[in-house]
């Protein structure tokens, strides 16, 4: 074991990732050369992870306050309210490069993570949402990285008892060597019982709860983590593995104790664990914190106190309790089999001490630790705006159907069935729309109210543009809310970009983050919650830029929420908003053309919002049957998407003159959607449409078992579904996962 | 009707099943924590819920069927009590000795949640007479290990004393392979102890009971379960 | 002392997940496995030191959790 | 030709199916087990009667397949 006292060489310095100016600033602060633990302590909180040095000058023009948010970025969660005195509490995170070492183990604790935020502020998680990025289908990693994920992700919430029920997944080569996991919990509360993680009192004990310390994740300094090993086993793995089931016991036990009312302040271990959340809640509360290391609950023998700051050993909690609840709340613990020990208390003054086996191997100012950690303005390159492509410049496909079934059919676009069926996505009982649709929704427990849940982006639009990409998540987010019937409410973000040192990269975070600021502005989608994960790069290359949005909408009735079926033959399908036929950066474009070119399409946000209100109106007074947004694949996908969902297909008019038919039919405009009206309300909806200056155009009729595109044979819904399924089970056939 | 559902560590549809009961029976039912050694007095059901009992851990329903409630349930089921086990509730019952056979690992190694069809076989038990016999109904699954398999002289007693209740079928009714998600033999879905009291069955018919949220299909056990209850009553 | 025991399935009792890494071997191109069954083994620590005590213990162990004896047949070895 | 891999976590590893056990057999009074730590063993058979061979096959079944050596190590032996 390294004695604490080591000297600090500046290799010591650069192992546990402090830059030389970072360091100077540690000396700078505490006068002395830092103890070893001190030094990773330091480390953990000042790496880019937890201390958002380069992302939080940028995050601060997010918008943060709406008449309905409770409590926005900077708790464990967001939290809004949702009226009956009832709080949604949600936050999505990113477990990106755990996932890549080890996927099953680093998706099941990314999934764990984020449901540990949820219900330390007082909520019952009940559902979760994830957005997946892999590398091309073709790479030789992909299949056994999707493999694991899913399973992961599935083994997860499935065993801890949360409905996954929806998401996202997409494949990349710009993924190959970083793939992308971010999963999303979603949490019910009392609005007058949400717990927050600012300690208060004098001498209160703090708590430790949950399962055992080991040496998981440990990251540190690899030289210094090799010479603590003093067995021959050789490396020690840093994969941590997540235990779903000790997480349910917490659950339960940390909604009895809340319920009981023995907390005061509550945080849980994530990353850099009992440094990260013990600073915190002393910090907060400005109080400080003695810790005493020789009652930390360990796995394994003789871990340094070094070990035990840095361990991100799951399922853990830190709590300051009401000292005379203490009996009370431990029994509750040990009922439910889980560790409980007081480890330390709050004192008056604001040192952070760690005490290990009779010596102090930390005291630094806890403040500091947090608020005086470095905060970068990184130089930053906005890229040249991509030129427009014209239609016209696009040749036309060999057919309509052809290219309509070989979009189906592609690794983005076709069904993700094979996944979503690997999550338990009805537990609970209030899965009112299942995985699959434009947004899934959840009844709130005995209702009427539901919830919306969804995660957007498109990554190539923000490569392309990351201001109108950026813009694009959030209006693509807030419109599959709408497109439900939803009144869309709060976000939450998860940044995810390649190394900031970069000025180009920082140039697409700091474009993307201005995109979503304007767009979260326009569309009173405020932004509670989030996450940056930055330098998700290999060999010097970068991910697309992925700002992935999650959002949650409320129904006042779930009864009233819309599918995307069509309902029945006869009725008419009528298409709300602008269509110009922009193929620049559409799927066309690059699964058809073999082009990723060009400019994305432009977000109107006004737009969008008169057309998004004006279909949430036609869904909630039971005008329309049957809504969907459009996106990926434009006009021609979402009309499949909906005859698939249904068997009933449909009969479709001309395009208009002034635009090529490829484009009308594949363009990707924004704010767009389509809604199916009986035909005896046609008339009125249009008249409607008028008066509230909506563009809402009658395109075809439902009806039939095929889907007949203009000049083209019919393809039948059956023979576009077999397409739809068919690629992610074939493709997958060929992986099995680790027995 | 008193109905007992079983809360073991780990279980997670048991709030599901508690609401379906009293939904359907208009009664609430009693919790009861594995670690009791005794059903509530009067309890006239016995249910085991679905969830992950001990994470599945060693083997699924392994570690719970050894708990202390589960010698109350055996003298309970003993003296002819009702006992309904659903999914991990199916996998206690065979590891606790009250069914015969094991349910292994899905025949694709993967979880596996979707609607499926089942074949009621019989309406003369008590789980079953809100059906009619040969009628198909539309339930969810959602399991890992749902694959049912016992030695050929249990199944062909099985099969031979008309204990297999529901079979996957597809939505016409017909046993077929593509139908058979999980690999199960004989596609039994649920089984029957020979005394016919205590039933086990993978689906969760619990989830498919509300108009307001999708197929009601599930309805018609717990209203047998409640009939046959309140005439014994 | 260190223990092992080992859980094997009864010969004649399907094995699914056996039978997919036949399937998967095959498929990565390992050629020459005739058959897999899966099984498990547990490795424990126990107190003490009396090596017939351990069997017993070992034995009580794995008749009344470990093994599930329908399906299953089990081995006990002292490791020392 | 007979073998068997043994798959077993490599140490520090959380194993919470072994710390579930351990929980377990306590509970059921099965007294004197100081730790379980869970693995797996595959029973295979092997076409052909060389032994180096049928060792190197199984070395490749075990990194390809078998274990996952992020987290695991794993053991060859070759029966006869
Ligand atoms: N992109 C973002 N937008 C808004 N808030 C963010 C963003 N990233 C992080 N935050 C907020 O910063 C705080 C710290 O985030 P994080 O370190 O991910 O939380 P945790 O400590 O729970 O892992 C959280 O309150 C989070 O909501
Ligand atoms: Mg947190």
């Amino acid at each position: 074991m390294i004695p604490n006292a080591t000297p600090i060489t500046p290799e010591l310095v650069a192992e546990h990732g402090l830059k030389p100016d970072e360091y100077k600033r540690v000396l700078d602060l505490i006068g002395r050369e830092p103890s070893l633990t001190e030094l990773g302590i330091f480390s953990a909180m000042w790496n880019e992870h937890c201390s958002y040095k380069s992302s939080k000058v940028h995050l601060r023009s997010l918008p943060t306050k709406g008449p309905h948010v409770i409590q926005g970025p900077g708790e464990n969660a967001g939290v809004i309210d949702i009226g009956d005195g009832l709080a949604c509490v949600f936050k999505m995170e990113s477990h990106n490069h755990p996932s890549y070492i080890e996927p099953y183990q680093g998706a099941a604790t990314g999934v764990g993570g984020i449901l540990r935020d949820v219900f330390t502020m007082g909520a019952r998680p009940i559902a979760c949402l994830n957005a997946l990025s892999f590398g091309a289908p073709e790479h030789p990693k992909t299949r056994h990285l999707v493999s694991g994920v899913v399973a992961g992700i599935g083994g997860y919430g499935n065993s801890f008892g949360v409905p996954t029920v929806g998401g996202s997944v997409r494949f990349h080569s710009r993924y190959d060597g970083n793939n992308l996991v971010n999963a999303m919990a979603v949490g019910i509360a009392q609005k007058d019982k949400i717990f927050y993680a600012a300690a208060s009192g004098v001498g209160m004990p703090i708590v430790y709860l949950g399962s055992k310390t080991g040496r998981d994740g440990i990251h540190g300094a690899s030289m210094a983590s090799a010479e603590f090993d003093e067995d021959s086993e050789g490396k020690r793995p840093t994969v941590q593995v997540g235990d779903p089931f000790s997480e349910k016991l917490l659950l339960e036990a940390c909604l009895e104790i809340m319920h009981k009312g023995c907390v005061i302040a509550i945080q849980d271990m994530g990353a850099a664990g009992l440094t990260c959340s013990a600073v915190e809640m002393g910090a907060k509360g400005d109080l400080g914190v003695v810790l005493d290391l020789d009652k930390v609950p360990c796995r394994e023998e003789g871990m340094s106190a070094y070990e035990m700051m840095l361990s991100e050993s799951q399922e853990r909690m830190l709590m300051v309790l009401k000292p005379e609840k203490e009996k009370e709340a431990e029994a509750i613990f040990r009922k439910w089999g889980l560790d409980f020990a007081i480890v330390g208390e709050t004192t008056r003054g604001n040192r952070f001490i760690v005490r290990h086996q009779g010596e102090v191997m930390a005291d630094l100012p806890i403040k500091e630790l947090g608020d005086q950690a470095p905060e970068y303005k990184r130089a930053f390159v906005n890229a040249a705006k991509p030129k427009v492509i014209e239609a016209d410049d696009v040749p036309a496909p060999v057919g309509l159907n052809e290219a309509l079934e070989k979009l189906i059919a592609t690794p983005d676009l076709c069904s993700k069935r094979w996944v979503w069926e690997q999550y338990d996505h009805i537990i609970g009982g209030n899965t009112v729309q299942r995985p699959g649709g434009d947004a899934a929704v959840v009844r709130v427990e005995d209702g009427p109210k539901g919830l919306a849940l969804t995660t957007d982006v498109t990554p190539r639009y923000c490569e392309a543009d990351a201001f109108e990409g950026g813009k694009q998540a959030v209006a693509e987010c807030w419109r599959n809310l709408t497109a439900v019937g939803a009144k869309p409410l709060a976000v939450t973000d998860n940044l995810n970009f390649g190394n900031p040192e970069r000025p180009e990269i920082m140039g697409q975070f700091v474009g993307a983050i201005r995109g979503i600021a304007e767009a979260c502005k326009a569309l009173d989608f405020p932004v509670v919650s989030g996450n940056v994960s930055l330098y998700n790069e290999t060999n010097g290359k970068a991910i697309l830029p992925t700002p992935s949005i999650g959002g949650v909408g409320l129904l006042d009735d779930f009864t009233k929420s819309a599918t995307l079926a069509f309902k029945r033959a006869g009725e008419a399908i009528l298409l709300v908003g602008e269509t110009t036929g922009w193929l620049g950066q559409s799927m066309y474009l690059r699964e058809i053309c073999g082009r990723e070119d060009g400019a994305p399409p432009p977000v109107d946000l006004i737009e969008e919002r008169e057309n998004g209100d004006f279909v949430r109106a036609l869904i909630l007074d039971v005008s329309a049957t049957a809504a969907h947004d459009l996106s990926d694949g434009g006009l021609a996908i979402a009309l499949a998407e909906m005859a698939m969902a249904s068997g009933i297909g449909a009969t479709l008019d001309d395009a208009p003159d002034d635009i090529p038919a490829h484009a009308y039919w594949f363009g990707e405009d924004q704010a767009r959607y389509l809604v199916t009206v009986p035909a005896a309300k046609v008339a009125d909806v249009l008249a409607r449409a008028r008066a509230a200056s909506v563009l809402v155009s009658r395109i075809g009729t439902t009806g039939g078992d095929a889907l007949t595109l203009p000049g083209e044979s019919p393809l039948t819904v059956a023979s576009l579904r077999d397409k739809f399924e068919a690629w992610l089970p074939a493709y997958m056939a060929g992986e099995m996962t680790n027995a | 009707m008193k109905a007992a559902v079983l809360v073991f560590p780990g279980i997670n549809r048991e709030r599901d099943m508690a609401r379906t009961l009293k939904l359907t029976s208009g009664h609430e039912p009693a919790m009861v924590w594995h670690a009791d050694s005794e059903l509530p007095a009067g309890t006239d059901l016995v249910v085991i819920p679905g969830g992950f009992s001990y994470g599945d851990y060693l083997r699924c329903g392994a570690i719970a069927a050894r708990s202390p409630i589960m010698d109350a349930v055996r003298s309970f089921a003993g003296k002819g009590g009702l006992v309904l086990g659903v999914c991990n509730g199916f996998q206690i019952l065979c590891e606790a000795g009250l069914l015969p056979g094991v349910l292994m690992r899905n025949e694709n190694l993967r979880f596996i949640c979707r609607d499926v069809y089942l074949r009621v076989e019989r309406s003369d038990t008590p789980f079953t007479r809100g059906y009619n016999a040969g009628q198909v109904i539309r339930v969810p699954v959602a399991h890992g290990e749902g694959n049912y398999i016992a030695d050929g002289e249990t199944i062909a007693r099985l099969e031979g004393e008309g204990r297999v209740v529901f079979r996957y079928s597809s939505p016409d009714g017909m046993i077929d392979p593509n139908w058979n998600h999980n690999g199960a033999i004989n596609a039994i879905a649920g089984i029957l102890n020979e005394r016919g009291n205590v039933l086990g069955m993978m689906p969760h018919p619990e989830n498919h009971v509300e108009p307001a949220i999708g197929v009601t299909d599930g309805r018609g056990l717990f209203a047998g379960l409640t009939e046959a209850l309140g005439r014994a009553a | 002392m260190k223990a092992r025991i080992t859980v094997t399935l009864k010969t004649g009792i399907l094995d699914p997940q056996g039978k997919a890494i036949e399937g998967a071997l095959r498929s990565l191109g390992v050629e020459g496995v005739a058959s897999v069954r899966q099984g498990k083994v547990f490795d424990i620590e126990i107190e003490g030191s009396d090596r017939a005590q351990a069997e017993a213990l070992l034995k009580q162990a794995a008749d009344r959790l470990l093994a599930n004896t329908v399906i299953e047949n089990y081995h006990v070895q002292v490791l020392g």
